[in-house]
């Protein structure tokens, strides 16, 4: 087949030569030869650099991991100085100079992580060793972050998450090698204890329902914190197997049981179908319980789950970490950058993903070089703007951004067929922020053998 | 001596019953047929014998020993192999490899993890498949495909995988149904060659050409009960056995 | 009490689902020895029926957002409500049942163009050939689906009369039992099509060929009946039954690309546990299943056994099969070898 | 009247294995023009060959179709993983210790499942893994670690490292003596053992054991009254599969620490079943092909985008290069499922058999062209082929 022809050669090349290194060296000889002249992993030696875009593209994220896709070519685009700039020129303190990084024309490679471990970390190897990726980034599930995040602290290579919202991701799975733009669970569950108080009032019985796995149980222990701090009670917690797709069993003994709120820890699918049962077909939102208007909260929203749920997601309560219709000079710019080249919004994970991107390409410009331990100790702690969130941290001691995070609700009367939640309240980033040490993990050495050995 | 011995063997089937108090005793290297109209039983006795039905009532006893309730292969490791009516052969296997699978288990037993040593370096098998193959005329056709032969063919295939266990008693279901008048004296030629092994057999027959060429004794069953046993001769005149299986027609 | 009671309703529209997508999947394997893996497909294609239908309703006049400026915002509203009012509103409203107007012709269609095409040429072939090759049909349909209609969760809305749920316990002099209004029709739909099955087996010469066919395939062959285009037409009303469980199934969960692929597996080990070969069978263990799974998700039940509910429907199978060597109602020598 | 090969001896086995080393040994080389010239592949290329192999030993010898043999792969990685943690980083004790927990793990499923035969007993495997999937990716997270799966930390005992002085840095991947198992050398570590795994299949093909399992396939009816308990050789060709299943688990383990549940998923049972399939059933190297096969598509197929298409057709003029991207798009990418599905398709109906029946009627013609018509007798294949 000619598909291949063009870029097999390159790949014969190196594989050609990794091949001899590899018989010709073991890797006892060169441990540490590389740390003095900085020979570390896919040091981009010729005009361009690589860098690997991992979203799922197959499976139940597929639309979101395209969505991903769209925001990264158009990070690409802009870093090479191409298109409108995005948000570029918004961005402070910017290194970045619309020339590439560190003057390489920015190339991209793109993989399916099907979400799961085993297939994304698969496709980030053949990035890394393969296509010479220098930095991995994307992803569209808790559970390939922390795999695609262990993996590139063993190979060296610097992985911007995308959207993750376990509180693992940058707690007890951290790794000095991964950063996340993305809020958490933690997160959502402060931000939004005192807005549930305030809609639905401090003396509450909530029932949660929780997809049964990691990320669902960070988010039911931050959720049922955040809420009793309120002075709410937890009525029950029930686990629900993941893609069970029909929750109707684990609905009906909801209304018999005192609560009078409904918490759904659940995403994508699951949040789909158990939200659309709740409302349609069970009916909650329209029943009184203890005196009260039952009501329904979920912690994580996004677009797209919002357009799967349809008109059962009007009036809901969630967290997301940006919307497209914030109010400021970044967002705009970024929204309509988006807009205009792809005739759609942004998504939340879009929006995470170009400036996990940008962020990325700032710090290598920052440490002035693709050396992994300096381009880290450029983001660590590194503290900016205008990238749609307003003033940002990255802390060091966690890699976890913090910034506002948004209070949502599934809008009642859409103006149009991408209006589906509005923005009920901004909580500030001092109020979500929280001691690194409470989730405990270990980040891990900067300097690590890596591919190149 | 008998090799044989069923003593009041019964089985029912719902309301059928199928066998109906059952005596017999094999000589040991006797040839023994047993006759009988559709239907009289059998089919049911011999799968009795191997294990496949296992009786209400009775004892079948292998020389002195009980054969009820032990599973096919211990039957078989005890020395009784059959021949069935419609040929059972691995059709997917080679002629020779279908003559081997026996040998192997005759030599080797019921299981025995050989894992590593080849089927090519078991001369002592091969010997022994080829030599059955050589006298049931199969050689030429050693590396065929079992599952492609002519069912005449099949059915010799069988008799070779039956004989080079060197059974002690060798069960014949109807050994020459539904073949031509050429290929039943041939079969019978085979049998008489054979015959000069020694082996005990017990053949189940329709046609009567066949049983007074091959048989030493004769048992006559009807409606699940053995109703006469004697020696061809006698057979062939008994007048009970003109009643019951031929309806009273002449020989 | 009533939560038991909660729990069989349950049961019982998750049984309907299962016993219908194992009803078409067993009257194949028991009339064409087929393993057909293509028929979690057929059920997704069903839902998507639907999904296409209430698109093709609700083509709309495209009001411009004048608010938003670098891209197409519109609000939109269907052709049908603008032309007919209040009329037109409510036959969108009603959607999905009357989807099944489009479901069944096309999944006939499906159906007879699948077995036709693709499907009579594996008769004869080992059921590992059969596997792969349904398999790889099912992966081929779900990707043109996925090319159509995104990897995304479609909603579709039952009618607003049928939609919330209905206090069924005032009927039979309970108090507080209220549920779902359209999963108690979808089990009575279900119902339904496995009636109109089984009578067509039962009642007519049609049916009484295949029902031959089914317990002797052979010498149905040998009667000289051409048992080729009854194989169509019995892989054409396994399409149409799978395809109407798909369409009705739509407001209870909404569809993806892949639906059936998380259908295929429960449906065999459904099948299997019925029985293979036996059409009641099919339906008794698609019930039985599908209350179990339920009764499993009582957390009076998980705080017995932590995930029950995780394994329950396998565990069953495993009792069932260890008990029962073919099954509840299976017979001898179908698929065992 | 078809007919069969002679039973093959010591000469033509050496000889097979011979081509078959040289040619996995030289991978890096042959397949880099076709873009799998990297480690990773390689090495999934090289385990789920192992995993097939031994699948192939239980569905293609003894015709016995397991749907969940990824749970011993599953319990192979978690076992290999939790080696690494509690004993010893050297991955010769964690290989022995999964291919143990496997071994141990399938003569328990294989017992129960074996009472039942065909597509019961297809079912009973189903069931087994699917529990085991679900409870490792819930309740018993304690163990597995749940979604995010099982892996190495810096506090991990490794009592065995410890008590022979072996210092280990805190987040150290595995090794053998010291040799990293990962890049290239965990290639050739995997391939290796690939090489032995074919040879002890070949072996089994060719031994008595291997020829009853045949035999069971054929005609299981027949066994008993041949004198054999099929039941125990079915076991041990299933415990012998779940080995093999342990070992390639052990790999994935080794070669990348981390076991996560999906691997005991249905779907990643139906892979083998399809690799196996694909490459041609009963063949010993076919299962090889297969999984190679899949793996690729699932890579590098993916991997291809618009923007990759386009830089690969701009030699043709401006309309042409999109109308030919646009052609493509579909099938890789997002869509290189699609391209896995008409593969199977286009296999199963122009190929009955596999691809290895593919090379059995290339090498049949090409024979024929050269010795004349007399050869074509012996061309119809058997459908248990040799090799």
């Amino acid at each position: 087949m000619s598909i291949k022809l063009e870029w097999s050669r390159r790949r014969f090349l190196t594989t050609s030569a990794a091949l001899g290194a590899g018989l010709a060296a073991p890797h006892v000889f060169v441990r540490n030869a590389w740390s003095q002249d900085k020979v570390f992993c896919n040091n981009p030696t010729g005009g361009t650099v690589t860098l690997g875009f991992n979203v799922p593209q197959s499976g139940p994220y597929a639309d979101e991991g395209a969505d991903e896709l769209r925001a990264f070519q158009l990070a690409v685009k802009h870093l090479n100085g191409e298109g409108d700039g995005g948000m570029i020129p918004t961005f402070k303190p910017s290194s970045l100079k619309g020339n590439g990084i560190l003057g390489k024309k920015v190339a991209f490679v793109t993989g399916d992580t099907q979400t799961k471990s085993d297939a994304a970390r698969a496709s980030a190897k053949r990035m890394v060793e393969a296509d010479k990726a220098i930095m991995i980034s994307g992803g569209s599930s808790s559970g390939v972050a922390v795999a695609v995040q262990s993996l590139c602290q063993d190979m060296g290579v610097i992985f911007m998450t995308g959207l993750t919202h376990s509180n693992d991701t940058t707690g007890k799975d951290k790794r000095r090698y991964g950063f996340r733009h993305f809020f958490n669970a933690y997160m959502s569950g402060v931000a939004l204890g005192p807005v549930l108080a305030e809609e639905y009032g401090k003396d509450r019985k909530a029932y949660h329902l929780t997809a049964d796995y990691t990320w669902g149980w960070t988010q039911e222990e931050s959720m049922k914190n955040a809420t009793e701090a309120q002075g709410w009670q937890t009525v029950q917690t029930v686990r629900t197997p993941l893609g069970a797709g029909d929750f109707s069993q684990y609905l009906t003994p909801v209304l018999n049981s005192g609560a009078d709120v409904l918490i759904l820890n659940h995403y994508g699918g699951d949040m789909v179908n158990s939200l659309r049962q709740a409302v349609t077909q069970f009916d909650m939102k329209s029943k009184q319980v203890n005196g009260k208007n039952f009501e329904i909260v979920v912690p994580l929203f996004s677009e797209l789950m919002a357009e799967g749920a349809g008109a059962a997601a009007k009036g809901i309560l969630g967290t997301a970490n940006w919307d497209w219709k914030l109010d400021n000079a970044a967002t705009k710019a970024f929204a309509k950058s988006f807009g205009t080249e792809y005739g759609r919004p942004p998504s939340q994970a879009a929006h995470t993903c170009y400036a996990q991107t940008l962020l990325y390409a700032n710090a290598v410009e920052m440490a002035g070089t693709f050396y992994p331990p300096e381009v880290i100790k450029a983001l660590e702690d590194f503290e900016f703007d205008g990238l749609g969130n307003g003033p940002t941290l990255y802390r060091g001691a966690d890699h976890q951004c913090f910034k506002d995070v948004l209070v949502v609700r599934g809008k009642e009367e859409p103006a149009n067929q991408f209006d589906l939640m509005e923005v009920v309240k901004i909580v500030p980033r001092d109020t979500v922020t929280y001691d690194a040490s409470i989730f405990g993990g270990e980040l891990g050495p900067a300097e690590v053998k890596g591919c190149a050995a | 001596m008998s090799l044989l011995a069923i003593h009041g063997v019964n089985k029912r089937f719902g309301g059928l019953r199928a066998l109906n108090d059952v005596n017999l005793s094999i000589k040991q290297g006797s040839v023994h047929a047993i006759i009988g109209p559709n239907g009289a039983g059998k089919s049911t006795l011999l799968n009795c014998l191997v294990g496949r039905i296992k009786p209400d009532e009775g004892r079948v006893d292998f020389d002195g020993r009980s054969l009820l309730g032990l599973e096919p292969q211990a039957i078989n490791q005890a020395g009784v192999a059959r021949v069935f009516q419609t040929p059972e052969i691995f059709p997917d296997l080679s002629v020779m490899e279908n003559v081997m699978m026996p040998a192997f288990a005759s030599k080797d037993g019921a299981f025995r993890i050989g894992l590593w040593r080849r089927v090519a370096d078991r001369r002592d098998v091969e010997a022994e498949a080829e030599e059955i193959l050589h006298d049931l005329n199969l050689w030429d056709q050693r590396d065929h495909h079992a599952g492609s032969m002519s069912r005449g063919d099949k059915r010799r295939l069988e008799l070779a995988m039956c004989l080079v266990q060197h059974p002690r008693l060798l069960l014949l279901d109807e050994p020459t149904a539904g073949m031509s008048r050429a290929d039943t004296n041939n079969t019978i030629d085979l049998l008489k060659k054979i015959a000069a092994r020694g082996i005990t057999k017990v053949i189940i027959e329709h046609d009567m050409h066949v049983v007074f060429s091959l048989a030493d004794r004769v048992s006559v069953m009807a409606q699940g009960t053995v109703i006469a046993e004697g020696t061809p001769a006698e057979i062939k005149n008994d007048p009970r056995v003109q009643e019951a299986y031929l309806g009273g027609a002449h020989l | 009490m009533d939560a038991l009671i909660l729990q069989v309703l349950n049961g019982l529209d998750k049984g309907g689902a299962y016993a219908l997508i194992a009803l078409g999947l067993t009257l194949i394997f028991g009339t064409l020895g087929v393993v057909n893996f293509a028929h979690g497909a057929l059920f997704m294609l069903g839902a998507f029926c639907s999904v296409s239908f209430a698109k093709l309703l609700t083509i709309s006049e495209r009001v411009r957002d004048e608010s938003v400026t670098f891209f197409e915002a519109y609000k939109e509203v269907p052709y049908l409500e603008i032309w007919w009012g209040e009329t037109g509103k409510s036959i969108v409203d009603w959607a999905v049942p009357l989807s099944l107007l489009l479901t069944v012709p096309v999944m006939l269609l499906v159906g007879v163009a699948m077995e036709r095409g693709l499907i009579r040429f594996f008769y004869k072939r080992s059921h590992a050939e059969q596997i792969l090759v349904t398999f790889g049909l099912a992966i081929v349909l779900q990707e043109i689906v996925k090319s159509f209609f995104g990897a995304n969760p479609i909603p579709l809305a039952a009618p607003a009369a049928l939609s919330g749920s209905a206090d069924i316990g005032s009927l039979v002099g309970l108090h507080g039992i209220s549920y779902p209004l359209w999963r108690m029709i979808y089990f009575v739909f279900s119902l339904g099509v496995i009636g109109a099955v089984f009578a067509f087996l039962q009642l007519t010469t049609f049916g009484m060929v295949v029902r031959a066919g089914m317990a002797d395939r052979e010498t149905v062959g040998l009667l000289g009946i051409n048992i080729g285009r009854r194989f169509t037409v019995v892989f054409g009303i396994a399409a149409v039954v799978a395809g109407l469980a798909g369409s009705m199934y739509t407001p209870i969960l909404s569809p993806n690309y892949h639906l059936g692929m998380d259908f295929l597996v429960l449906s065999f080990v459904v099948v299997v546990v019925g029985g293979m070969g036996s059409l009641g069978g099919a339906v008794v263990a698609g019930f039985l299943l599908g209350i179990l799974q339920s009764f499993a998700s009582m957390t009076q039940v998980k705080a017995i056994i932590p995930g029950i509910d995780q394994i329950i429907i396998y565990l069953v199978a495993v009792v069932i099969l260890l008990a029962l060597p073919r099954g509840l109602m299976g017979r001898r020598g179908v698929m065992e070898a | 009247m078809s007919t069969v090969t002679a039973r093959p001896g010591p000469k033509r086995e050496l000889l097979t294995l011979a081509i078959f080393a040289l040619a996995i040994l030289t991978m890096p080389i042959w397949l880099a023009p076709i873009g799998a010239g990297y480690p990773d592949i390689l090495q999934k290329f090289a385990i789920f060959g192992i995993f097939a192999i031994g699948f192939n030993i239980l569905f293609g010898f003894a015709g016995y179709l397991s749907f969940g043999h990824a749970a011993f792969l599953g319990a192979g990685s978690y076992a290999a993983v939790w080696a690494f943690k509690l004993f010893s980083l050297n991955a010769v004790f964690a290989i022995v210790f999964a291919i143990a927990v496997a071994g141990i793990f399938s003569l328990v499923i294989g017992y129960v499942s074996l009472r039942r035969s065909g597509i019961y007993f297809s079912i009973l495997t189903l069931a087994f893994a699917q529990m085991s999937y679900n409870l490792a990716y819930s309740v018993l997270t304690p163990i597995t670690n749940g979604e995010t799966g099982l892996q190495l930390s810096g506090g991990d005992p490794r009592v065995l490292d410890r008590a022979l002085f072996v210092t280990t840095s805190r987040l150290q991947p595995p090794d053998l003596f010291g040799i990293a198992l990962q890049g290239w050398s965990g290639f050739y570590f995997c391939a290796v053992l690939l090489v032995i795994a074919f040879y002890v299949s070949m072996r089994i093909r060719h031994s008595a054991f291997g020829l009853t399992l045949l035999a069971i396939k054929s005609n299981q009816r027949r066994m008993g009254f041949t004198g054999f308990s099929a039941k125990p050789y079915l076991l041990t060709a299933f415990v012998i599969s779940g080995m093999y299943a342990g070992l390639a688990g052990a790999l994935l383990a080794t070669t990348d620490p981390l076991a996560g549940a999906d691997r005991m998923q249905w779907t990643a049972s139906g892979e083998v079943v399809l690799m196996t399939i694909l490459g041609g059933v009963g063949t010993l190297l076919g299962p090889v092909i297969g999984a190679a096969l899949i793996k690729y598509l699932e890579q590098i197929f993916s991997s291809f985008n618009e923007a990759l298409l386009h830089r690969t057709f701009d030699f043709l003029p401006g309309a042409a290069d999109d109308v030919v991207t646009a052609i493509f798009a579909p099938f890789v990418g997002e869509g290189w499922q699609l391209t896995l599905g008409l593969m199977f398709m286009a296999i199963v109906i122009f190929l009955p058999g596999g691809i290895m029946e593919g090379v059995r009627r290339i090498a049949g013609a090409s024979r024929r062209q050269r010795t004349g018509s007399s050869a074509a007798a012996r061309e119809v294949g058997r459908r248990i082929p040799a090799e």
